[in-house]
């Protein structure tokens, strides 16, 4: 498979996960948007890592695993702003008995 | 000993005058103030007759007395220096001499001041004559310039002497102000005097030897014109020649006394004094020439036209004083250098005369100075009256008094110039002859007009008064015998002879059309004839005057109205300059550049405003601002380059 | 990597703290206690004393810089610590936890001023980051504080997304398919597409880091709604951080192939500077106000990405102690007023001179006055940006931005000077050691401004 | 002597900084004014010190005092006095002591800060003229601005915030980007020993900027000395500052802080921009004589008092503004001794409007009128100052202004004639002022005017003297000034 | 088309359609399942490439524990009714069509350009077992993965502050 396609789908999967968070409201639907986002580029990461493998990395294996394990830590730091994030979400549910974003407006201008 | 090393006293002396009369205002009595302002000038007069007598030797030269440099840096190259020859020497006499009578006269005519105020005046009289002394020693034209200002500042100063009154003012600024146009042009002419020639030394310029004039060999080149026009200018103001002699009427606001010395007999007269010290670069510039001629003589007649009509004494006297100085100039344009420098000096003496004369006749009056309000004043003032009368006959021209000699003599060159000037100068004179008779019969004929409180008070003046009044009188009579015309009596002339070396050079290339003595006589008995015939006239007509009113024709207004000069100054400069000067203030300050900066920064907080909008506060577009923003970088990044 | 370690460890320490220290006003001391630690063992790591030797695989690398960049970094939060250690404890009742997470900021900080590869860049933002969104929402009873908490976390999230987008392309585009940034050298031909597009990617995230204009949107709201204790912090070392990591990513990866980039940060830097100064001029709040005119300094630091020389480096460390000395000393003035308008500084001088003055020495910093660590830092900005020789016309709005930045600066010093204040009760509470660290404040921006060298001259140590 | 130690540029510079921070410590107003006059005073005798020690030749070169201050960027805190800059410090030495006399009567809230901000100005003045660095040249150029800030914003009329405000931006704005000029040339220059390009007076001299970059540069810095002089169009802050402010600080902004333009233009902008010079010469020359004119005019509608001083300052910094681009000896040689003259004459003037103000309260000129009844001390002190305004021979603004008259003359007669227009503007409106205020009848029975006090006479005495001597002996001032000119001619 | 090459475009096209379902949903329990389904579809093309570990790491953490949570908040809020207000549709349309515009960029610039090469797909390399990426998280990324725990904590602490109730 041509690279190209693999640009393409993950480029596909990342402008739908900006689309959803340009036309959401619901924080929680953004955030999983951003989440979207985030695996399109994993996705990405690793289809590099497997073309490098066929290049330049032939001969250095280990130039191919960062790229792995990049996604891996990707995993570990979204896993972490999840957390933080839900957490957020909650504490304005909590205040305002909504996650609609537009309804906190009141630092503008 | 040598006189000319004490030269620096004669400036020096009412200098010290001037710093006692005026730090000692507080102190000193009304008696001390007037004995030190004379006494100052009675020394500057003393060493500058012993000058005199120092420069009329035959193997005088003319010296320079250099002190120090005053500006010497670039192209400017002027020291302090003094020059002694006989041209300044005869002003200085002058300057001192009628000074020191003005000062006595001052001292009497003006008790009724207080102290302090007396001793402003005398301050002032004597920084006059500091300044003007300092305008005829100059040896350079920047320290000709300093006197000049300087006396510029001391009539300023006296003709608002009375500072209570505004219009005082008005007229004390008016002078000034007109001066400084005049200024402007002197000013230009040094300016280009200096670009040009790389000096302003008299020396420098005309001496005979190697001066830069004088070996330049260019007649009426551009920069010559240019340069004696620039100081002509110069003269104009000064002078009170057309078109900037409206202030020299108005000016008659000061005391009489500083009329007599500043407005007549001296400060006048330095335009006349600068033009025959450069005697030699108008002499150049022939076209020049021309310019000041026919300036002169329009100021004569315009002048004396006006004073036909006037009622206030000192007017007539203002007017009678801008015409006489047309003359001067009338001469100097036609290259009588002699006759016009002849011309100052009577013209000193009777004209400080009728001033002083008419001082006395005010001071009688008590402060009266309408003609309408006088007459019959012959038999109550008895030497006022006769020395008025020899002022009158002399400033007509009619022999032997002094300023038969010298107008005869400026007219007599017109005529070998110009038949038609003549004609015209002559004319002037009859019109001289007829004011002044006019003027004589009105104050000191027919039936006194004023109220009885004035009849009550009319009385001779005191000898402080009638002493400069009676030495004057004796001047007007023999001062026109230094200037006996050769018809009359070989090397009569003697003023001539004595001021020949200053104007040599120039007679020299003045092609002198040497008139022959029958015509002269001939235009001289003319002249006398027509000139005492008139004054007769003058007289006969108005002595008997009762203050009725004729029926006034539409000149007479007009020239009562002097012309509407005034007025049409007013139209044409003034109002438009403050026209002009309000428009800057309320438009192009307030609205136009002011306008501008604060809407740089109005312009600035409305964008402000516009911009904050921006921030909606909503996350969503936020984002999509962000997401743009993005976008526009990518084309930028991949596209653009 | 003394600063790295001690401060992870003291962030522990901190947050078990929390557990035994039940006395709110105890942490404080530990935190300025710990603060001195690091500073120290950041600077004996500087003269080379190193307390642990970690084989890092030159992931990290602690050259001059960024010791000298932490060294700045630590001692302002060092200042930080004691000015505003009375108004952390105010914020809520985890105090110590508050804490820990400061201090895992400056993990994350030291994380910034020396990563070597871009997966370091990464877990180095995210850690500055993710405590931020926290403290940015810990006065959980305003609602402007959620506001601001969701705000900041949904963009940094979304920014984040972007930047491994970036990454990636980055990772894909060059031919030794490596992450560590001195291995993107790429020659001067012309980019590859794929580098151009995680060069945008990255630029646009380390802008949104930055708040740089249009990537700023959040700066305002973020910093007006968070406790203003933490808008001090995030507003000062937080963003000079973005700024250290932004220009070591660029210059050493990006640095000889800028020429096809310039265009994009001269667009971001004029229109940080623009938007950021003419907002500004607005604003009647004082803390919003200074939200803005961080903005509108974050264009000015922009200004050393620009440039990208051995000068602008320099002019950025001075500009990072520059800026966050006098804007942590004004926030410690603000946090003390009553009324956050600009009228709450009405007659402030009569009231309390020392305030007064030391704020006009950190306004006068911020505007650029010569005698002030601002001009200084200024100067190298521009020298740095005329040094490049091209966009001299971003120099000249850069001046005249600065200019108008004088008008809202100078509007709180009139305040504070020429203008009465209301009749009012309120008693500022401003003990004398706070005056005295406001004064050392003012005076360190003042040496600073007069002897530049200070920090300079370590550079090249 | 002591000059091994510590030289005199150092002790100009730091005797008003150090005294001006003491003072702000020093509570009671009295002594606080005290210190202040001592301190100015001391200040004078050590800059007459330093214009007795002064050496044509041996100050030829420009660095007296050198510290190595940021030797990476080739820039070092180096001071110099030349003839100049000799009589710009004297100047700034003699004003301080004769403003705080003159106006020791006036009491002001929180006098301490007043003169210390006041001392403090007058170091960053002495720095300016003192500097032979370009950094530490903009340092003090910005740093005389602050004090004045505070001076002008915290004491004198009511609208004195926004007046100031106004001069504190048009001054800011232009001298950033002076800033960028100066960085600019600083990277043209070539390189020293410890650094690529230096900061210094000969490098920049050396720099041989490229003609085109110059026509730039070139407007960066005039705009900014420009601002400060002020020429016309920038100078619209000026008007509102003077009638704003306190009277001291009035003084020290028209007499010396004005002169930091004309100054700067002299020592920067001549030398480093010769080409650009001629470029432009003629727009600036036709600016600053169109702003002349322009003033004189304004000046004649005005009814505020200050505010006619103010636009006849235009006036007569407009013609030395003109002058310096006929770039002639005769000219700068002119306009050296005018920066002088000009001070000493407007710090005079400004004195006896001072007082016209203190002692009747208003300062319309419609509302006052026959002071010379009441005041006659006063009214002739006005009116020498006035005589010196309107450079009456004899008077040092003669000498001055006939020799940059002489010098524009040489360049363009046109310009020297449409300029000469101004000297009989500004005769009217000096005159009339005098007119208004002490002719004519007696003031108004509210107004109860006294006499000046001796204190008073005696400044005012001291001002008339060197008005006098000067303008009868200006060689001192001319020859003090040759060699600066000459330096700044070597580069046309 | 061999089999590999028709695995990669059925979960392509299920990647990208259920994506599009996560944003278009109106129920967010839904957009939570369509999100799964994505994750589902990436975890196929993981092992597609050999990449089975993140495969598996994938479904575990995102799709088992992420997503969980995700549904658990949106448990906890009751948001599962459609009570999201929609947004101005003209703000959609602008959200939509720059989401658009940025994938036209992206495809147009990056079609031209990406050299041809190829991704390997399934076998051909080993480099995805957790052996060699555990040998290398432990050797060479030791510092970021401790680092990384520094991460954890402070979300941890974070969630706690903020999670805690005063």
């Amino acid at each position: 498979m041509e690279i190209k396609w693999y640009i393409f789908l993950s480029v596909t999967l990342f402008c739908i996960g900006i689309a959803g968070a340009l036309t959401r409201r619901n924080a929680i639907i953004i955030f999983m948007c951003i989440e979207l986002m985030l695996n399109s580029v994993n996705l990405l990461l690793v289809a590099f890592s497997k073309m490098h493998l066929s290049g330049i990395a032939a001969k250095f294996p280990a130039l191919a695993t960062d790229a792995q394990l990049f996604v891996f830590f990707i995993m570990v730091v979204a896993a972490a702003e999840v957390s933080v994030g839900l957490a957020i979400i909650v504490m304005m549910y909590r205040n305002t008995h909504s996650v609609d974003i537009n309804f906190l407006n009141r630092l503008k201008n | 000993m040598n006189a000319i090393h004490l030269i620096y006293l004669v400036p020096l002396l009412p200098l010290i005058g001037f710093l006692v009369n005026g730090l000692g205002r507080k102190i000193l009595s009304k008696r001390a103030v007037g004995v030190i302002g004379s006494a100052v000038i009675l020394g500057s007069f003393i060493i500058s007759l012993l000058i005199f007598f120092q420069v009329r030797q035959e193997d005088f030269t003319p010296q320079i007395i250099s002190y120090f440099d005053f500006i010497n840096v670039g192209t400017i190259h002027a020291s302090f220096a003094f020059q002694v020859d006989q041209l300044s020497s005869l002003f200085l006499l002058i300057i001192t001499g009628v000074g020191f009578l003005i000062h006595v006269y001052s001292a009497s005519y003006m008790h009724e001041e207080n102290a302090t105020d007396l001793a402003r005046y005398f301050s002032y009289l004597n920084l006059f004559v500091f300044s003007m002394l300092l305008l005829v020693l100059g040896a350079n034209y920047i320290i000709l310039f300093i006197g000049w200002e300087g006396v510029g500042l001391c009539s300023y100063l006296l003709i608002g002497y009375w500072f209570k009154n505004t219009s005082y003012n008005n007229a004390a600024k008016k002078a000034f102000v007109m001066n400084r146009i005049g200024d402007l042009g002197f000013l230009l002419g040094i300016f280009w005097m200096i670009n040009t020639f790389g000096s302003v030394s008299f020396h420098d310029l005309f001496n005979p030897n190697n001066g830069i004039i004088s070996i330049l060999h260019e007649t009426n080149s551009h920069r010559l014109i240019g340069i004696t026009l620039l100081l002509f200018v110069g003269a104009i103001g000064k002078s009170a020649q057309i078109p900037l002699y409206t202030w020299l009427p108005d000016a008659m606001a000061g005391p009489t006394p500083v009329s007599a010395l500043i407005h007549a007999a001296t400060m006048v007269t330095a335009g006349i004094y600068m033009i025959a010290r450069s005697n030699l670069m108008y002499t150049m510039a022939p076209s020049t020439m021309n310019v000041v001629a026919i300036i002169g003589l329009a100021t004569a007649i315009f002048a004396a036209t006006i004073a036909l009509k006037q009622n206030d004494i000192k007017k007539v006297l203002a007017y009678s004083t801008v015409s006489q100085l047309g003359y001067m100039f009338l001469g100097l344009g036609v290259g009588a250098y002699t006759g016009a420098v002849f011309h100052v000096m009577t013209h000193a003496f009777f004209k400080a005369l009728l001033f002083l004369g008419a001082g006395s006749v005010i001071h009688a009056m008590g402060g009266e100075q309408d003609l309408r309000k006088m007459g019959g004043l012959s038999k109550r003032m008895r030497i006022t009256y006769i020395t008025f009368f020899i002022g009158c006959l002399a400033i007509s021209g009619i022999p032997p008094f002094a300023g038969f000699f010298s107008k005869d003599e400026i007219l007599a060159v017109t005529f070998s110039k110009n038949p038609l000037l003549y004609i015209i100068g002559l004319g002037g004179a009859l019109l001289t002859a007829f004011y002044m008779f006019r003027l004589l019969a009105l104050a000191f004929m027919g039936k006194f007009r004023g109220t009885e409180d004035q009849l009550h008070h009319v009385h001779e003046s005191p000898g402080a008064i009638t002493f400069p009044l009676i030495s004057l009188a004796f001047l007007s009579v023999v001062g026109g015998l230094v200037g006996i015309p050769e018809i009359y009596m070989q090397h009569g002339h003697r003023l001539g002879e004595f001021l020949s070396p200053v104007f040599a050079q120039s007679n020299a290339i003045l092609a002198t059309h040497e008139i022959t003595h029958q015509t002269e006589w001939m235009l001289t008995g003319i002249s006398t004839i027509l000139i005492v015939l008139i004054s007769v006239w003058a007289w006969n007509k108005n002595k008997n005057y009762q203050g009725e009113t004729t029926a006034e024709t539409g000149l007479d207004r007009v020239l009562e109205h002097k012309w509407y000069v005034d007025e049409l100054y007013d139209a044409i400069i003034v109002k438009p300059l403050r026209s002009l000067s309000l428009f800057f203030n309320n438009v192009i300050e307030r609205s136009g550049i002011d306008a501008i900066v604060n809407g740089i920064g109005k312009s600035i907080q409305y964008g402000s405003r516009q911009i904050r909008l921006l921030q909606s506060g909503q996350a969503g577009s936020y984002i999509l601002m962000m997401v743009i923003g993005i976008l526009i970088l990518f084309i930028i990044q991949l596209f653009a380059n | 990597m003394n600063a790295i370690i001690l401060t992870a460890i003291w962030g522990v320490v901190m947050m078990f703290g929390g557990v035994f220290i039940k006395r709110a006003s105890v942490p404080k001391y530990w935190a300025i206690a710990g603060m001195v630690i690091i500073l120290v063992a950041n600077i004996m790591e500087f003269f080379g004393y190193t307390f642990f030797r970690i084989e890092t695989r030159g992931m990290l690398q602690f050259d001059a810089f960024g010791l000298l960049f932490n060294t700045i970094a630590f001692a302002c939060t060092l200042l930080y610590f004691m000015l505003n250690g009375r108004d952390i404890e105010k914020v809520g009742k985890n105090v110590s936890e508050y804490f820990a997470l400061l201090f895992f900021i400056l993990c994350g900080v030291a994380i910034a001023s020396s990563f070597k590869t871009l997966l370091m860049l990464f877990l180095g933002i995210e850690i500055m980051s993710i405590p931020l969104y926290i403290l940015t929402g810990s006065d959980k009873r305003n609602l402007k504080s959620t506001e601001a908490s969701l705000k900041y976390f949904l963009m940094g999230a979304f920014s984040t997304g972007i930047m491994l987008m970036g990454i990636a392309f980055l990772y894909g585009g060059n031919t030794f398919a490596s992450f560590y940034i001195d291995n993107l050298h790429l020659g001067t031909g012309k980019l590859p597409v794929m580098i151009g597009a995680g060069l945008v990617m990255l630029i646009v995230s380390m802008s949104f880091k930055v708040s740089a204009a249009p990537f700023h949107f959040w700066t305002p709201d973020v910093y007006d709604g968070a406790p203003t204790v933490f808008t001090s912090f995030m507003a000062t070392i937080v963003k000079v951080a973005g700024f250290i990591a932004f220009i070591r990513l660029f210059q050493s990866s990006f640095g000889i192939m800028q020429e096809q980039w310039q265009t994009l940060v001269v667009i971001i830097t004029a229109a940080t500077l623009l938007i950021g100064n003419l907002t500004a001029v607005f604003q009647q709040s004082v803390k919003r106000m200074l939200a803005y005119s961080s903005i509108a300094q974050a264009g000015f630091m922009m200004l050393a990405i620009f440039a990208l020389n051995d000068t602008a480096r320099e002019g950025l460390l001075l500009y990072a102690a520059a800026y966050s000395l006098a804007s942590i000393g004004l926030f410690a003035i603000l946090i003390r007023m009553n009324d956050y308008t600009i009228q709450g500084f009405n007659g402030l001088a009569k009231k309390q001179p020392v305030l007064a003055i030391t704020a006009t020495v950190f306004l006068l910093s911020l505007t650029g006055i010569p005698l002030t660590a601002g001009f200084t830092a200024k100067f190298y900005m521009l020298l740095a940006a005329l040094k490049t020789g091209n966009h001299l016309w971003l120099v000249i709005l850069a001046v005249l931005c600065a200019a108008i930045s004088a008008y809202y600066y100078f509007r709180i010093i009139q305040a504070m000077f020429f203008k009465e204040a209301e009749e009012s009760e309120f008693v500022m509470d401003a003990p004398a050691s706070f005056k005295w660290l406001l004064i050392v404040t003012s005076a360190l921006i003042i040496i600073l401004g007069l002897m530049p060298g200070l920090v300079i001259d370590w550079l090249y140590y | 002597m002591l000059g091994n130690y510590i030289t005199f540029p150092e002790l100009l510079l730091w005797l008003p900084l150090f005294s001006g921070l003491i003072i702000f410590f020093i509570k009671e107003p009295k002594n606080a004014k005290r210190w202040t006059l001592i301190s100015s005073l001391i200040t004078l005798a050590i800059s007459l010190a330093s214009l007795y020690y002064h050496d044509n030749n041996k100050y030829l070169l420009y660095n007296n005092v050198s510290y190595v201050w940021m030797p990476y960027l080739g820039s070092s805190f180096a001071l110099g006095l030349d003839g100049m800059g000799h009589l710009l410090t004297f100047l700034t030495a003699l004003s301080f002591p004769v403003i705080f006399a003159a106006t020791y009567k006036t009491e002001y809230k929180n006098a301490n800060i007043f003169y210390g901000l006041m001392l403090l100005t007058q170091c960053g003045l002495m720095g300016v003229f003192v500097s032979a660095d370009a950094l530490v040249f903009y340092f003090f150029w910005e740093l005389a601005l602050i004090p004045v800030y505070f001076l002008c914003s915290r004491w004198g009329g009511e609208k004195r915030v926004a007046a100031t405000w106004k001069f504190f931006i048009y001054t800011f704005v232009s001298s950033l980007l002076m800033l960028e000029g100066i960085i600019y040339v600083y990277l043209q220059t070539t390189p020293t020993l410890t650094a690529q390009h230096s900061f210094s007076f000969i490098a920049f001299y050396n720099s041989h900027i490229s003609p085109p970059d110059q026509n730039w540069l070139f407007w960066l810095f005039f705009i900014a000395f420009a601002v400060k002089m002020p020429v016309f169009p920038f100078h619209t802050w000026q008007p509102d500052t003077y009638e704003q402010s306190s009277p001291p600080a009035t003084m020290v902004l028209s007499g010396i802080m004005v002169k930091m333009g004309v100054f700067a233009i002299l020592r920067w902008v001549l030398p480093v921009f010769p080409d650009a010079v001629v470029h432009f010469r003629n727009i600036v020359i036709g600016l600053s004589i169109a702003g002349m004119i322009y003033a004189s005019c304004i000046a004649m509608v005005q009814d505020d008092l200050k505010r006619l001083v103010a636009y006849s300052s235009i006036a007569h910094i407009g013609l030395m503004c003109a002058t310096i681009f006929a770039t002639n000896t005769t000219g700068l040689q002119g306009v050296m001794i005018q920066m002088f003259n000009h001070g000493i004459n407007i710090i005079g003037l400004w004195i006896v409007v001072y007082l016209v103000e203190r002692q009747t309260g208003v300062r319309k000129l419609s509302q006052l009128g026959g002071l010379a009844l009441k005041a006659p001390v006063l009214t002739i002190f006005f009116v020498l100052m006035v005589l010196a305004n309107i450079s009456l021979p004899l008077t040092n603004s003669f000498v001055g202004e006939f020799t940059m008259f002489t010098g524009l003359y040489q360049y363009n007669r046109w310009y020297a004639a449409f300029a000469g227009i101004s000297i009989i503007l500004v005769a009217v409106y000096s005159l009339n002022m005098v007119q208004k205020i002490f002719y004519g009848s007696s003031p108004s029975e509210t107004i109860v005017v006294k006499d000046i006090n001796l204190n008073e006479k005696f400044i005012l005495a001291v001002v008339v003297i060197f008005i006098f001597v000067l303008g009868v002996y200006p060689a001192p001032l001319f020859h003090l000034t040759s060699d600066t000119v000459t330096t700044i001619l070597s580069h046309f | 088309m061999s089999v590999t090459q028709i695995l990669f475009w059925f979960l392509s096209l299920l990647a990208v359609g259920a994506a599009i379902g996560v944003i278009a949903s109106r129920n967010p329990v839904y957009s939570v399942l369509w999100l799964i389904v994505v994750f589902f579809a990436i975890s196929g093309h993981y092992i597609l490439m050999n990449a089975q570990f993140l495969a598996i790491v994938n479904i575990i953490v995102y799709a088992g524990a992420i997503m969980v949570l995700f549904l658990f908040v949106i448990m906890l809020m009751n948001l599962n009714a459609e009570a999201e207000p929609a947004k101005h549709l003209y703000l959609k349309m602008a959200g939509l069509i720059s989401g658009l515009c940025l994938l036209i960029v992206f495809v147009a610039a990056l079609s031209g350009s990406a050299e041809a090469k190829n991704v390997g797909q399934l076998g051909g390399s080993n480099i995805g077992l957790i052996k060699n990426l555990g040998r290398a998280l432990f050797n060479d990324y030791v510092i970021p993965f401790e680092i990384s725990s520094v991460l954890f904590l402070s979300a941890i602490v974070g969630a706690v502050v903020i999670g805690k109730k005063e």
